[in-house]
């Protein structure tokens, strides 16, 4: 019965959006508002207004800014979320890293996890640096980290990984994203501009594009390293009862 | 050619997206998932999204699998009979 | 000369996709764990070099070549060491492994 | 650790990188090449510990010298050993018989014997299935594929430049 009535209604919920589908303008139609002014807009002047080569970010950072401060937020109250529920690991309570699998790790996992995280750190941070001219930026460097960190905390165990990077080390960190995009944001208001305008019409004329493209290097870097140490901070919660209990057991 | 590509792709999608729905067993399912984010990836790039495909990948695909792994062990792992 | 450069390089790629293809093939075809990673480590990484060294051969000499000489390195790497990894679980969690007929299944523990 | 010794690691490393680097940016710009060291310098700085030993002894000059032609002459054997597979698979009869064969090795070090067992595992037929100390089990497809092995150590004795006799092997 439970099973009838729900595929009813996933019947009847999916042939409602199919209808608002179908009323929608065919995907790419060129009379739209969307096609007539804002991409056209984008084009052609996102460069020239945002200083970035790369328009997506010139979109993402600087047109839809608030958009992006409030993706940031929700990424950091994620981080909060799970902290609520899970705790955090606690500092000093792991003395040693107790293998409980049944296939503890190889050393040649070992060794080429030692050889490959320092490069797939370094393709972060050029993720993250070139942001403004190239696709990637802070998410996706973030991510990377937040990757590399996790294929080492695999290999080597919570007890190791948190030792390279501290609690105390991530904790202030973990919210630069949101602290650094705030501040970015106010400081166009000391220039002269409005919040998250990335213009400051009181600084000098020619300053105004190295300003604006350093401004948006350092947005991407906070929210690189901001979103690396919420993944981190997140699975190292995840992870950590189990290594307490190994360590009770 | 082109749309037979997408097709193959949205196909394989909506593929990965039911087994990984209907798959008993949830590591199974989690793999599953990863491969979708992977065609997805795939998709994104193809519809010249490079940024999102570079999120996809590494988020999709990295990340949350490894965070669903560490949920399913602390779980159980296989769906109760009915 | 372009058209020539294009031809190798085709040639490269299909190289590369029937070797996938023969990998996959051998996925089918073998009987157990251990079996299985031959094809999948050796052919997969083959087929993906040889699509790489295609597109190396397309860009000519340039930026591209040195990335993609990284990446099939990279590739090189990480697909031994991932078929070392799931071998390794697979004879620690003492999976039985196929032998020929008339002899009888190893322990896993080695000959 | 030795304080020249560490930052001797933290050069070869910050050089390895810095290459990374160039290529991926594929640029000479001046603000590419500052913004490349700086965060290069940062980066080795932050992971050298995790490289510990396996960079300094092993990894020299020479060594990154002689890689390029042991790369050119493990493509060779990958491309025999793919041939040989292709081969095996597509064989109806499927010619397999699968052992899993003990080797020792005399390379000494973490890395040499890292790099040796990724090599059996890209080359002819054989997988390494276990390292521990300097025993290697290896599962072999065939029988005769086993016999590949010690050319294979050999060629990676030439690229760390480590002697038969000439060293002792550490075990564990």
């Amino acid at each position: 019965m439970k099973r009838v009535l729900s595929l009813f209604f996933i019947a009847a919920l999916g042939v409602l959006l199919l209808y608002v589908v179908a009323s929608m303008p065919p995907m790419g139609d060129p009379q739209t508002p969307t096609a007539t002014h804002v991409i056209p807009r984008y084009l052609e002047r996102a460069e020239e207004e945002t200083h970035t080569e790369n328009v997506i970010t010139g979109v993402i950072l600087n047109y839809r800014g608030y958009d992006t401060m409030g993706e940031v937020t929700v990424i950091f109250c994620a981080l909060a979320a799970v902290l609520a529920v899970l705790g955090r690991e606690r500092r000093g309570r792991i003395r040693g890293f107790v293998d409980r699998s049944p296939v503890p790790s190889s050393t040649i996992v070992r060794t080429m996890v030692r050889f490959m995280v320092p490069f797939i750190i370094l393709f972060s941070v050029y993720t993250i640096l070139h942001g403004e001219i190239s696709p990637g930026g802070g998410f996706q460097g973030g991510a990377i980290i937040g990757g590399s960190m996790i294929i080492f905390t695999t290999v080597f165990g919570l007890y190791e990984s948190s030792r390279r990077i501290p609690q105390k080390v991530r904790a202030p960190l973990e919210g630069s994203a949101v602290i650094v995009f705030f501040l970015v944001g106010a400081l166009g208001l000391v220039g002269g501009g409005n919040f998250l305008t990335y213009a400051w019409p009181h600084a000098a004329r020619g300053l105004q594009p190295a300003l604006v493209t350093w401004l948006t290097v350092l947005v991407e870097v906070g929210i690189g390293l901001g979103g690396a140490m919420v993944l981190i901070s997140i699975l190292f919660a995840m992870i950590r009862e189990e290594e307490e209990i190994a360590l009770t057991a | 050619m082109e749309t037979a590509l997408n097709l193959t792709f949205i196909v394989l999608l909506v593929a990965t997206a039911l087994m990984a729905v209907w798959a008993r067993d949830l590591l199974a399912a989690v793999i599953i998932f990863s491969v979708y984010s992977l065609i997805m990836a795939l998709m994104w790039q193809r519809l010249q999204a490079p940024d999102l495909a570079l999120t996809e990948a590494a988020v999709g695909a990295g990340v949350t699998t490894v965070l669903f792994v560490v949920t399913v062990f602390k779980t159980r792992r296989r769906e109760e009979e009915e | 000369m372009s058209a020539a450069r294009d031809i190798v390089a085709g040639a490269l790629c299909c190289i590369g996709t029937f070797f996938f293809l023969v990998g996959t093939t051998g996925l089918l075809r073998m009987p157990d764990v251990f079996t299985r990673l031959h094809p999948s480590t050796k052919c997969d990484t083959l087929g993906a070099c040889s699509v790489i060294v295609g597109m190396a051969v397309y860009s000519g000499w340039s930026w591209e070549l040195c990335k993609l000489v990284v990446i099939a390195c990279f590739l090189l790497l990480s697909s031994a060491t991932c078929g070392h990894a799931i071998g390794r679980s697979a004879l620690r969690r003492n999976i039985p492994y196929w032998r020929r007929q008339g002899k009888e299944t190893g322990d896993g523990n080695g000959a | 650790m030795a304080t020249g010794n560490g930052v001797r690691r933290k050069l070869l490393l910050l050089i390895v990188l810095f290459a990374f680097w160039m290529v991926f940016t594929a640029s000479l710009a001046w603000h590419e090449l500052v913004l490349g060291a700086v965060s290069c310098a940062l980066v080795a700085a932050m992971t050298v510990s995790l490289l510990g030993r396996a960079l300094d002894p092993r990894i020299t000059p020479a060594v990154l010298l002689r890689l390029p032609v042991f790369m050119l002459r493990l493509t060779w054997e990958i491309i025999k050993a793919n041939y040989d597979v292709a081969k095996i698979i597509l064989n109806p009869k499927l010619p397999i018989d699968p052992r899993i064969v003990e080797y020792r090795t005399y390379l000494p070090d973490d890395l040499p014997r890292t790099v040796f067992s990724d090599s059996i595992t890209l080359t002819p037929g054989t997988v390494t299935v276990e390292l521990e100390g300097n025993r290697l089990n290896v599962h072999c497809l065939c029988p005769y594929h086993e016999e590949g092995l010690a050319g294979l150590e050999k060629m990676v004795a030439w690229l760390f430049g480590i002697r038969k006799e000439g060293e002792v092997t550490a075990d564990g």
